[in-house]
Formats: structure tokens, C-alpha cells, sequence
């Protein structure tokens, strides 16, 4: 199944990895900030009894 | 608007105006690029041109987060914005006064420095022909990034990121003119395209400067 | 037109992205995995490049949506400063964070790239030049974003800093193509050159990469934008607490 | 002094500080030779109000109308350069709305003796004199002042006063804001906290939905 990817696995290896992660981050730093921002929100409303 | 120009210009001259500080910083980095690259002079003959170009923009930088700084602290800058002048036209004259107490000596003290670098002979004059042309957009643009940043805490790091992308043009097209200049290649469309820049930046960028500051003194 | 500036309204704009962002994401996801998934195990070598041609699927979406997310920033500042629509430029400080990371992704796939032909890891190409300095150009956006308290001077301050910045990063463009020129004539052959000059077993899941990159975009871009309104809303409350 | 007869209308005006609405329905109307006094407890809008008259700040909604190029306005700060001497400051200022001499504006703010002196070497009721002479200098009938008398002993106090009843005879007319008594009974005052804007202010649609 794993493609012949000859001389430059490392390359190609390393270029998916590093995307891998990056968009990972960035997925992950925009949840968590939703997450966040969110809870904060909810919680001063709760104490505004809006 | 001359009456401004006269003003910040005796300003600048006067105690404290900070008038010789970008030219020591220039002095400074052309002696001590060759400390760190080492004495030969062909090495230092290749890099020349970039280095008197790198250190005429970043000494236009040092002196740029003062430009609005005080007048915003003391507030003249809200008289002004009242003042029968334009907020453009208040921007390009601290432009022109920036240029003239940096720009300019920058420009003329080049060729020494260019001395000190064992810059080819064939490179002088395009040294200074490119620095003439492209040292007034550095101020203009300098005035839009001084604009943005005026009244922010640590406005000055700020500002060094926001300005030097925006250099980027400036500086490419007058390195370049040097280094063909010094090689004894055509140098007309660098120093062409460096004078485009210069006039679309003098022409445009005033009303972007006057707008941002229009919005920091709401 | 008139449909697009009800969405100026936050609350219109939350409902609607409210029930929008799961469907465009598992369609991004999908889009993404078909792409990736297809063009990694499923395409053969290239008889030059070896299996590096692989990076393709990677580096031409993401070059491609950092460069269309500076443009978005700039229509969404072009509408902020021109309709005074605060959700466009919420969006556009929402889009900064998924454009630098792109660009970033298309700067390391890109040298990883070129690694081979050009023997080092960072080669002074034109194009991932180009990159580079739009990379400055987002760290500069992202930066005055941040530095600024008051949302609306922010707001404004970012959208001219937008509209001048993208001048700036089109005549560095040609800046870097001219420096590229320098002494030796005619630039190595751009690895990293657009379009999809392979055959067309590479293009159709490059097609899916690119379709699937745009729509995390979008996805990315909707979460941010909502949080962006949820933030400012917390902020208008306090304000108003302080008010008394 | 121009010689059409300035006035100075304002009709139910709003101004916001930090994009929240501060007051609202604001209106008044100043005709030549009137004074308006704006009173109110600190952080009621009073340096908001008069930024927006100056010019500085779009106000939220209503009008103001005055002659173009009319309106001389003085904050708290001076704007006054450390290292120009009083007359370099205030040929500046004259050159820049050209005007004459600077000479009597001067004499008028009892600076003569000063003339020649750094602005660093001012104590802080000379520098708000030379600030107050800077009106005198611009030519300008509308003056819009925040705190005019701010570190000002009573002697020049009364001597502002004078400065600005002779504004008006001159036709001029004054909006200032202060807590001192300027001792001008002549001039109108003005509550601005009655001004205050409401919660369901004219915020715009995007705040709207949100307070």
C-alpha cells in the first residue's frame, strides 16, 4: 500500500508532517479560542441575568 | 504649510532635535559591518551597495517614531488637525522635514561611507543618484507607518514591522542600481522604477497618513 | 446585493454561520482527505521531480489561499472603511491568523520542494520570496491588530494598513522578479510555479486539495469571525458595566 | 475679526468616547459677542462635546453649523515647544492662520518680558498665557476652550477674563468649559449632564444588536 516514494521520502515526509501540524494548530488555536471566548461570554450574561 | 516645514526644521536643529542621530547610526553600521564580515576587499566590495542602502533605511527608521510622537504628547497635533492647512498637507511637509534632516545627509554622507566599504568607483555616483531618488519614499512611507502607530505604547517596534515590508520596493530598485551601476550594467530601469515609487508613494500615501491620524485623534 | 448587507447585522450573521460551519467543514474535511489521500498513494512518480511532485498537493492550495486571503482581508477592509459593516471587518481580523499559517505552510512545502534541485534547504527563489515578504505583511496586520485597544480605531487603522499594504506587496512582486534577474539572466526553473503543468493524473486531486483548502478556509474563517463577534460583544458589555 | 457676524448653532447633537454614545439631543445657539459656559462633573462629555465642535470628532448625529475655517479650539494641553522661545511659538502659530504681528497678543497675555524666553523655561501659568495668547494670534472668532484656566493664578484668571470680554465686544464668541468662576456674568451656562446619552442611545445597528 505505502507508495514507492524512492530517494525523497524524507522530503515529502517531512512536507506533509509539517502541514500536518501547522493546520492541526491552527484547527486547534481557533477551537480553543471559540471555546474560550464562549465560556467568558456565557458566564458574564449569566451574571448580567441577561 | 512652509511656516510648519520652517518650524519642525529649527526644531530638529535645535537641542535635542535628534537632527545628527540618524546619521551617527549610518556611520555606526558602515564601520561595523566590516568588524563582523572581516577586511577583505573584495567581500566588502560585493555586499557595498546593499549595506549603504540597508543602513540609509534603517537610519530613516530610527528616526521616524518621534516624527508625530511629540506633537501628539504636547498637543500640537490636535491644533493642527484645526489649523487652516489639510491634515495632508500637515503629513507631507513632516515628511519633506524628516527627509530634509535625514534623508538628505544620509544621501551626501553615503559616498564617504562607500569609501570605507571599498565600493567600486564605477558605484558612486549611482550610490548617490539612487539615494537621492528613493531616500524621499522612505520618509513618505515612514510618515504612514509613524501615522498608524502614533499614540501606542511600544509604537516604535511596531512600526519598524509595519514600514519595512512597505521598503522593500524602495530598497530592491536602489540596491539594484548600485550593484549594476558598480558593474557596469544598464542601470535606467532600477533607477526608473526607484523614481516611480518615490513620486506614486510623495502623491498617494499623504491621504492614507492624514486618514490614520484622523482616526487616532478621534 | 441587498442580501449581503443583512448580514451586516451580527445576529443574522451568527444564525447563519450557526448552521453553515458543520456542513462546510465535513466538506472540507472530506475534500482534503480525497485530495491528499489520492494524490499520496495514488499517483505515480514524476519521471524529474521523483516523488517530491507529491508536495504539489500541498503547497500550490496553500500558496493559493494565502495569497486569497490577503484579498479577502482586503475586500473585507474596502467594505469596513467604505459601509462601516463591522462584521467584514471582523472577518478580516479573523482571516489573518488562517492566511499567515497558510503562507507559512507555502513557504515550507515550497523549500522542502525545491530541496533537491536547488541542493539547500532555502533557495532565494522569487516566488518563495514572494511568500516571505507577504509573510512580513501578515505579521504587520496581525501585529496592529493587537496593539490597538479601541475596536473601531483598530478596525479602521488595519483596513488602511490593508489597503496600502497591498500595493506595497504587488510592487515587491515585481521588485523580487527584477532582483531575482540580478546578474545571471533567467531564473532556474520556478519549481514553484502555479497551474498544474503535470498531466492529468496529478490534476484532478490537486483539484480536491485546492477545493479543500478553500473550504477550511472558509470553515476556519466562520469560527474566527463568530468568536471575533462574541469577544466584541463581551467587550461592548463591560464597557457598558464600567459606564455604569 | 471677520467681519460677517459669526454664530454658532448646534441642533440636537450625539458624541461617542470609545465608540459607547456619551451625549445626546445637545443643542444651543451662540450668536456674536456671546459666551457659553459648559458645566457638568469630570467625565460627563464636556473635552468630548468640544473635540466634536473643534472638528476633531464626527459627532454620532445632528448638526453643527459655523462659518468654515471659524473655530479656534485649546485643550488642556498646551502644545507648546520646549526649545521655541515665546515669539518663534506664536509666529508660528500666526504665519500658520496668516495673521500679523505677534506683538500684541503678547502684551495683551503680559508675556512681553518673555518674549525671547524658551518654552522650557516657562512656569505652567505663563505656558497656559502663551497658550491663551496662541487664540489671540489665530484670528479666529469662535473659541472653543477645555479648562482655559487650569494652573492659572487669580490675577491672570481675571486677566483672561478681560481677554475674552473684549472677544466678544469684538464680536467673537466663546464655548468654554471650566469649573472655575471666570467671573464673566454676562456669559450663558450650559448642564451638559442633562445631555447624557440614554442606554438605547443612537449606538448603530451592530452595537444595537448587541447592548
Amino acid at each position: 500500500m505505502m507508495p514507492e516514494l524512492g530517494p525523497y521520502a524524507a522530503e515529502v515526509g517531512l512536507a506533509y508532517a509539517a502541514t500536518g501540524a501547522l493546520l492541526a494548530g491552527l484547527i486547534a488555536y481557533v477551537l480553543i479560542r471559540a471555546r474560550r471566548v464562549r465560556r467568558a461570554l456565557d458566564e458574564l450574561e449569566s451574571r448580567r441575568g441577561k | 504649510m512652509t511656516a510648519l516645514l520652517i518650524r519642525d526644521l529649527r526644531l530638529a536643529m535645535r537641542a535635542g532635535g535628534g537632527f545628527g542621530l540618524g546619521l551617527a547610526f549610518y556611520l555606526i553600521l558602515a564601520v561595523l559591518v566590516p568588524l563582523g564580515v572581516g577586511p577583505e576587499g573584495d567581500t566588502l566590495a560585493l555586499i557595498a551597495p546593499g549595506i549603504l542602502w540597508v543602513g540609509a533605511l534603517l537610519s530613516c527608521l530610527l528616526s521616524l517614531d518621534r516624527l508625530f510622537a511629540l506633537d501628539y504628547e504636547d498637543g500640537s497635533l490636535d491644533l493642527l488637525a484645526t489649523a487652516p492647512i489639510p491634515l495632508e498637507g500637515v503629513v507631507t511637509m513632516k515628511a519633506l522635514a524628516h527627509w530634509i534632516t535625514t534623508g538628505l545627509p544620509l544621501t551626501l554622507v553615503a559616498p564617504v561611507l562607500g569609501v570605507l566599504l571599498n565600493l567600486p568607483a564605477a558605484g558612486f555616483g549611482w550610490l548617490v543618484a539612487s539615494l537621492l531618488l528613493g531616500t524621499p519614499a522612505l520618509s513618505v512611507i515612514g510618515t504612514f507607518g509613524a501615522a498608524l502607530t502614533l499614540g501606542l505604547r511600544r509604537g516604535g517596534l511596531l512600526l519598524s514591522l509595519l514600514v519595512l515590508p512597505l521598503y522593500v520596493p524602495t530598497l530592491v530598485f536602489g540596491a539594484q542600481a548600485v550593484v549594476r551601476g558598480a558593474a557596469g550594467l544598464g542601470t535606467a530601469t532600477p533607477l526608473l522604477l526607484l523614481a516611480g515609487i518615490t513620486a506614486g508613494a510623495a502623491a498617494l500615501l499623504p491621504f492614507a497618513s492624514a486618514a490614520a491620524i484622523r482616526i487616532n485623534l478621534r | 446585493m441587498a442580501s449581503i448587507w443583512r448580514y451586516a447585522n451580527p445576529r443574522k450573521f451568527m444564525e447563519t454561520s450557526g448552521w453553515l460551519l458543520p456542513g462546510v467543514s465535513i466538506l472540507a474535511a472530506l475534500c482534503i482527505a480525497t485530495g491528499v489521500i489520492w494524490g499520496f498513494f495514488f499517483t505515480g512518480e514524476d519521471y524529474r521531480q521523483g516523488s517530491t511532485v507529491k508536495i504539489v498537493f500541498l503547497h500550490v492550495p496553500a500558496a493559493l489561499m494565502a495569497i486569497n486571503a490577503w484579498l479577502m482581508m482586503l475586500v473585507a477592509s474596502l467594505i469596513w472603511l467604505i459601509r462601516r459593516h463591522h462584521v467584514s471587518a471582523l472577518a478580516a481580523k479573523a482571516a489573518a491568523p488562517v492566511g499567515v499559517t497558510m503562507t507559512l505552510i507555502a513557504l515550507i512545502t515550497g523549500a522542502v520542494w525545491g530541496q533537491p534541485m536547488w541542493g539547500t534547504w532555502w533557495a532565494w527563489d522569487p516566488r518563495l520570496t514572494s511568500f516571505l515578504i507577504l509573510f512580513l505583511f501578515y505579521l504587520g496586520y496581525i501585529a496592529l491588530w493587537q496593539a490597538i485597544e479601541d475596536p473601531d480605531t483598530a478596525a479602521d487603522l488595519t483596513s488602511v494598513l490593508c489597503l496600502v499594504g497591498s500595493v506595497f506587496a504587488l510592487l515587491s512582486r515585481y521588485a523580487v522578479n527584477f532582483w531575482n534577474q540580478g546578474l545571471h539572466q533567467g531564473a532556474s526553473l520556478s519549481v514553484v510555479d502555479e497551474g498544474a503543468p503535470m498531466d492529468i493524473a496529478y490534476r484532478l486531486p490537486l483539484y480536491f486539495a485546492m477545493a479543500g483548502f478553500a473550504l477550511l478556509f472558509i470553515a476556519l474563517l466562520l469560527a474566527g469571525t463568530r468568536t471575533e463577534i462574541r469577544a466584541r460583544r463581551m467587550q461592548a458589555l463591560l464597557t457598558r458595566e464600567r459606564m455604569g | 475679526m471677520t467681519d460677517a457676524p459669526a454664530a454658532l448653532t448646534v441642533d440636537s447633537l450625539a458624541c461617542a468616547r470609545g465608540g459607547i454614545p456619551l451625549l445626546e439631543g445637545v443643542s444651543f445657539a451662540l450668536n456674536a459677542g456671546e459666551a457659553l459656559v459648559l458645566r457638568g462633573p469630570n467625565g460627563c462629555g464636556k473635552t468630548t462635546l468640544l473635540r466634536t465642535l473643534a472638528g476633531l470628532q464626527p459627532p454620532l448625529a445632528g448638526r453643527i453649523s459655523a462659518p468654515p475655517e471659524s473655530i479656534a479650539y485649546a485643550a488642556h494641553a498646551d502644545g507648546l515647544k520646549p526649545t521655541l522661545t515665546a515669539t518663534e511659538t506664536l509666529q508660528f502659530w500666526a504665519r500658520l492662520h496668516g495673521q500679523g504681528g505677534v506683538t500684541p497678543a503678547l502684551e495683551r497675555m503680559n508675556l512681553a518680558v518673555l518674549a525671547q524666553r524658551q518654552g522650557q523655561h516657562l512656569s505652567a501659568g505663563q505656558k497656559r498665557r502663551l497658550g491663551l495668547a496662541r487664540l489671540l494670534v489665530t484670528g479666529r472668532p469662535i473659541w472653543v476652550l477645555d479648562e482655559p484656566t487650569v494652573s492659572l493664578d487669580s490675577a491672570s484668571v481675571a486677566l483672561f477674563a478681560g481677554v475674552v470680554r473684549e472677544h466678544l465686544a469684538r464680536g467673537g464668541l466663546a464655548v468654554i468649559a471650566t469649573h472655575v468662576d471666570l467671573g464673566l456674568p454676562e456669559a450663558r451656562s450650559l448642564e451638559i449632564a442633562r445631555f447624557r446619552a440614554t442606554t438605547r442611545a443612537a449606538a448603530d445597528d451592530f452595537l444595537e444588536a448587541f447592548l
